[in-house]
């Protein structure tokens, strides 16, 4: 148990500092200058936690449409990011994929595409390669629980089942594709995890509002997958709590229910993870503020860079779109 | 009425003309409604014949070309065009064929709505529209409206037409209005409308690119050119009798695509009317289009990536050579780019 | 016991037919008359027996590139099959489709294609269709053991695991795709009946070299989509004798040992029944010679039908491409 | 050395050179060895690199995007062209774009192998070509080699290419014999060979037309037409300069596709060419290609399906206004019209 406290500092940190980023793009898109679909992680921090402390810098990962919280947990530049949303040459991918295009070859981040499902045959590539190579880095998929309901995602998983690879699959189940409920799109009574499991990948089920029992878990998970090169599927419940794409709350579009957003508000594993540092003396209140501090000057000087940075150049012969 | 208003009118009248009609795709019953074009049809007409749906692309369209084999009228809604991509196998492989292939035995009623996104930054794969790919599989009807009257009219003929349709729409038509005319009115698929009659040069065009070839042609007819704008409505089959009469007469064409340039409708019209109008023509056809290029997210990468009705006059202007001072156009814009009016706020 | 042996005579009947029906196309081959690929069903022709015995006429079947089976099972007529097989005007797809492309509406064989998997869905749209109409028709979805690897597959068990309809997914695991076997496309200790059930659908497992047991199933399957309105997974070990596609052996190519092939061959379900019935003196050796010699006989006429039929004519308009 | 034997070749070549070419793809290792295109490779360079998989076109070509992430160059086949519509997203939405919409950051070399089946009732499935479809795909290169000597030059291109290159094969080319230079030759995607110089008129052909057109030049040569014959070898790029030159000169074109004439390469061709060379042309230029029809299976109904090098001279007979017999040429054809010749048995 003390253990896993051990991991609360960093993870506190990492995680704040996503929804401290996620809050500042919520706040500022209505200036109209992040001119781009963008999706939040704000409540589903967790995971960009998780992988901080657990991958390496060059284990590969490669997300979704909503990826924010991931490319800033590998360890992606924030300016970058910011830049990015800005439709600024600075930005990760010079401006020409917004917010649902994210990459940062230093910490192996290798990209996040918004078709869904359409990044998991890509990740398994990516293990595939590492599996060729004898290294012993691993691959992370991150996927939603809309995804499983891609052909792609079984063939996938398929795949690597008869063929082994370093595959770690990051599942967050929260509950929704756009406005549909699971139950809607998935037979309630099937647990993802269990039918991975039935395909013939090891998986792991993990609630977000246990915190220890996630982390070591997710511990348990990445060393399955690196020490055996073998596959694994976490699923990890969680919640959002903005719009599905947008800066914005949806409560008023009424497709779930107040109930269900206030009491996953209440168990914000951001918040759990403070009050834990706190009562053990870990943190306190003055660091809190420190820490805020820090991350919001840090946040400021992303937007103001962003903001100062020159938009690119449009160039009509199709330069750029094939290497050479 | 807007365009959604339309949409959703046709569906309205579709679905109590016809008990066979069954609407479905992810969204379809949310509460946004995709764009408000589903609304209130669950209500009315039940949960059976409006429903929500996995994200299955490929497994929805073959579920659809199974309804139509047991006698239903699918309409199946893809939130956008890039999302179907998944299910070329069963719209080109099944659907497509199905009739021919056996021996024309069974038919597949079967629309598939696709719409496409445009402006703040949609990007390389929320604003793709490759309905010159269907137009060229035989089996399929790809129809394109261009306003909430002629989106209306055709929609109903695609429900009760005996094939496969791609129903193609465009974001920024959303949000146009006019009058629409009541009941159960139809609009022919295959066959173009000629919006305008002119004599000097035919413009043809689809979809939002009509909105602005008729902007343009407000221009265009306060000083005095003459041109024959025509609609195509439908990109399969294509109306080829209008547009060799028209181009017979005027002996000039634009042709204008509202995707990608290359490979497109407006390079086959072009390909035809040199065929069929070769002694006939003045000038030679010019076409427009998007540029053969990934679209960006980027606000400064799209600008002119669209054509507008300023490019359209700026080529009017060089094919009847003569100056149309189309700069100070350009100047007067106040719109940013990448939105459709200054009430749009993002980010769909 | 007794119970399952009176199907027995029936189901011989049928298999004996659909044995013979393949031999004479397997034998007139090189001729050059049957111009397209053509992928036979010796050696698992008991599937067909099985629809004879619980499909009624107007449920519905959809099958695959290997279909002839099926198609006379359910009913199809059995002139039309040869004449599409020399693509004659008298064939049941007018001569358009071949040997992968069967119909048969009278019967309510919706069809058979030849893209791996792309039945699978269309089949659950029938069945949707059925349940809409609130008819007790079921839907029959042939498949192969390749086709489980197909994105769509899954996509449309899962569909039909949320939203349930009378599917009976039929699924013949001959161990090929073409000539590879299943352990290098799916994971050895997975069986695919079970995972299906883990999918949310019920699952049965039969092999064809288990008559009574394979008959006792299916009808217990067929019972149940029909009374349950939900569907059913219906896996049938079976082997082919022939090579993938076309008329001839392939034991030369060893892809599979001659001690594999030759077992099967050993316990070949038609000849297992055949034996057990002159065993049990329903039927005798002068009966079996009367009806080969039948069917025999009405093979000839089909096949003379279909010398004799015209070829059809191509119409370079876009006629008969587009219903009116 | 046949077709098969020349990919072989090259496939030995460029695993050779480079151990991060990956052979993969259904059947690849299995005792026919698609068509003799992968064989012994698995012998020589072990099963990590060369591969048999399931059947899932969509996840095998994402894997390949993956790969080549990962620092790999792999060589996807497919025995059909039709197969991979199942893997269109994969390609088009992932593939194409991931240089360019990651700020080019990251390249994806990826070879797709699509065979193109034909004849012997491979009908409305097996034997489809929709390589105008990624011609009009930014980010892609499409490569159609005519001949078992530049088919090995362009796949040893194609695999050192940066890019992803979808690379069809006609089944028909596969018989082919030529004398094929040894060792690591390529030649350059993008580049238009000029098989013959001429100065009547300009043939464009691709993949299997070229075969045709190269018997049509046999017997216009004779009749002292002088024909210029273009083997396009890519059609994305396409080599324009190439094209346009010839055009200029000769005044006249016949642009020919290997798969439907409608929104094909020939009808950009032609568009382009009308653009470029307008005030050159003598005549109309004139496209062929196989009609816009789905492909039936009987034998009856493909008769005259593809163009051949007999309505090759009837096209150019009429263009010039000549009389050329080609009747005569058609009343001496021995081999059926579905069969590459007469040694093929079926069926496949
Ligand atoms: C193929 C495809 N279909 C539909 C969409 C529209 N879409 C965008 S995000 C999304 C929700 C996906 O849900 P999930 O995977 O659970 O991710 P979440 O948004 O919950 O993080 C959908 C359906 C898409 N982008 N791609
Ligand atoms: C999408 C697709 N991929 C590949 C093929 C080539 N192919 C034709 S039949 C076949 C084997 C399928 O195996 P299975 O489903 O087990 O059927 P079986 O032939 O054993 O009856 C394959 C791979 C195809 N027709 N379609
Ligand atoms: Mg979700
Ligand atoms: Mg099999």
């Amino acid at each position: 148990m003390k253990n896993v406290i051990d991991y609360y500092k960093k993870i506190y940190y990492v995680m704040k500092r996503i929804r401290l980023v996620e809050e500042e793009i919520s706040k500022n898109y209505k200036h109209q200058k992040m001119r781009c679909p963008t999706h939040l992680s704000i409540g589903q921090e967790l995971v960009g936690g998780l992988i901080s402390l657990f991958l390496k810098k060059n284990d590969f990962a490669i997300s979704t449409h909503r990826a924010h919280a991931h490319y800033l947990g590998k360890g992606g530049d924030l300016k970058a990011l910011i830049s990015e949303l800005y439709g600024k040459i600075t930005g990760c991918s010079k401006g020409r994929g917004g917010s649902m295009h994210l990459i940062d070859k230093k910490v192996s981040f290798m990209g996040s595409t918004a078709i869904v499902g359409s990044n998991i045959p890509i990740g398994v590539g990516l293990a595939l390669s590492i599996k060729f190579d004898k290294s012993n880095k691993i691959s992370c998929i991150f996927l939603g629980d809309g995804s499983i309901e891609e052909g792609v995602f079984f063939e996938s998983v398929n795949f690597t089942a008869v063929k082994p690879t370093p595959t770690l699959f990051i599942c967050e189940n929260n509950n929704y594709s756009v406005y549909t409920p699971i139950h809607l799109r998935q037979p309630s009574d099937r647990k993802i995890y269990e039918m991975v499991e039935s395909l013939g990948v090891k998986s792991f089920l993990a609630d977000s509002r246990d915190i220890n029992d996630t982390i070591i878990k997710f511990k348990k998970a990445v060393k399955f997958v690196r020490e055996n090169k073998q596959p694994v599927f976490f699923e990890i419940t969680t919640y959002r709590w903005k719009e599905h794409c947008g800066p914005n709350e949806d409560d008023h579009l009424k497709y779930r229910s107040e109930k269900e957003l206030s009491e996953w508000k209440k168990a914000d594993p951001l918040k759990e993870i403070e009050k834990v540092l706190l009562k053990n003396h870990l943190l306190t209140n003055i660091q809190i503020k420190k820490i805020t501090h820090k991350i919001k000057d840090e946040i400021a000087k992303a937007f103001d860079y962003a903001e100062k940075s020159e938009f690119p150049k449009f160039n009509s012969v199709n330069i750029d779109e094939y290497a050479n | 009425m807007n365009f959604p208003e339309a949409i959703n009118d046709a569906m309205k009248i579709a679905m109590s003309i016809d008990k066979k009609v069954i609407c479905y795709g992810l969204g379809v019953d949310d509460p946004k409604r995709i764009f408000g074009t589903t609304k209130r049809l669950k209500e009315r007409f039940g949960p059976e014949r409006v429903f929500d749906v996995p994200t299955s692309e490929n497994a929805l369209v073959g579920i659809g070309t199974g309804l139509a084999l047991g006698g239903y009228k699918p309409v199946f809604v893809s939130q956008r065009f890039d999302f179907i991509l998944l299910a070329i196998d069963q719209i080109v492989n099944a659907a497509a064929k199905w009739f021919y292939m056996f021996g024309s035995k069974n038919n597949i009623p079967f629309v598939i709505r696709l719409i496409v996104g445009r402006g703040w930054g949609q990007g390389p794969t929320h604003s793709q529209s490759y309905h010159a790919w269907f137009a060229n599989v035989p089996g399929l009807k790809v129809v394109m409206p261009s306003s909430p009257k002629n989106a209306k009219g055709l929609l109903l003929s695609s429900i009760f037409d005996k094939n496969p349709v791609i129903f193609v729409e465009n974001r920024w038509l959303y949000n146009i209005n006019e009058k629409v005319p009541t009941g159960d009115f139809r609009v022919p698929i295959g066959k173009a409308s000629v919006i305008q009659e002119g004599k000097d040069i035919t413009i043809i065009s689809n979809s939002f690119m009509t909105v602005e070839a008729k902007r343009a042609l407000k221009f265009l007819n306060d000083k005095k050119i003459s041109c024959e704008l025509i609609d195509l409505h439908t990109v399969r089959p294509v109306d080829w009798e209008t547009i060799y009469r028209s181009v017979n007469k005027t002996g000039r064409l634009i042709a204008i695509d509202s995707s990608s340039h290359n490979l497109s409708i407006a390079s086959e019209i072009i390909t035809r009317v040199i065929d069929k109008c070769w002694t006939k023509l003045k000038n030679k056809p010019v076409k427009m289009g998007l540029p053969d290029h990934i679209q960006p997210t980027s606000f400064a990468l799209t600008k002119n990536f669209y054509p507008d009705y300023i490019s359209i006059i700026k080529e009017i202007s060089s094919l009847l050579n003569i100056s149309l001072e189309w700069k100070k156009l350009q100047e007067k814009q106040e719109t940013p780019h990448d939105i459709p009016g200054t009430w749009f706020k993002g980010p769909f």
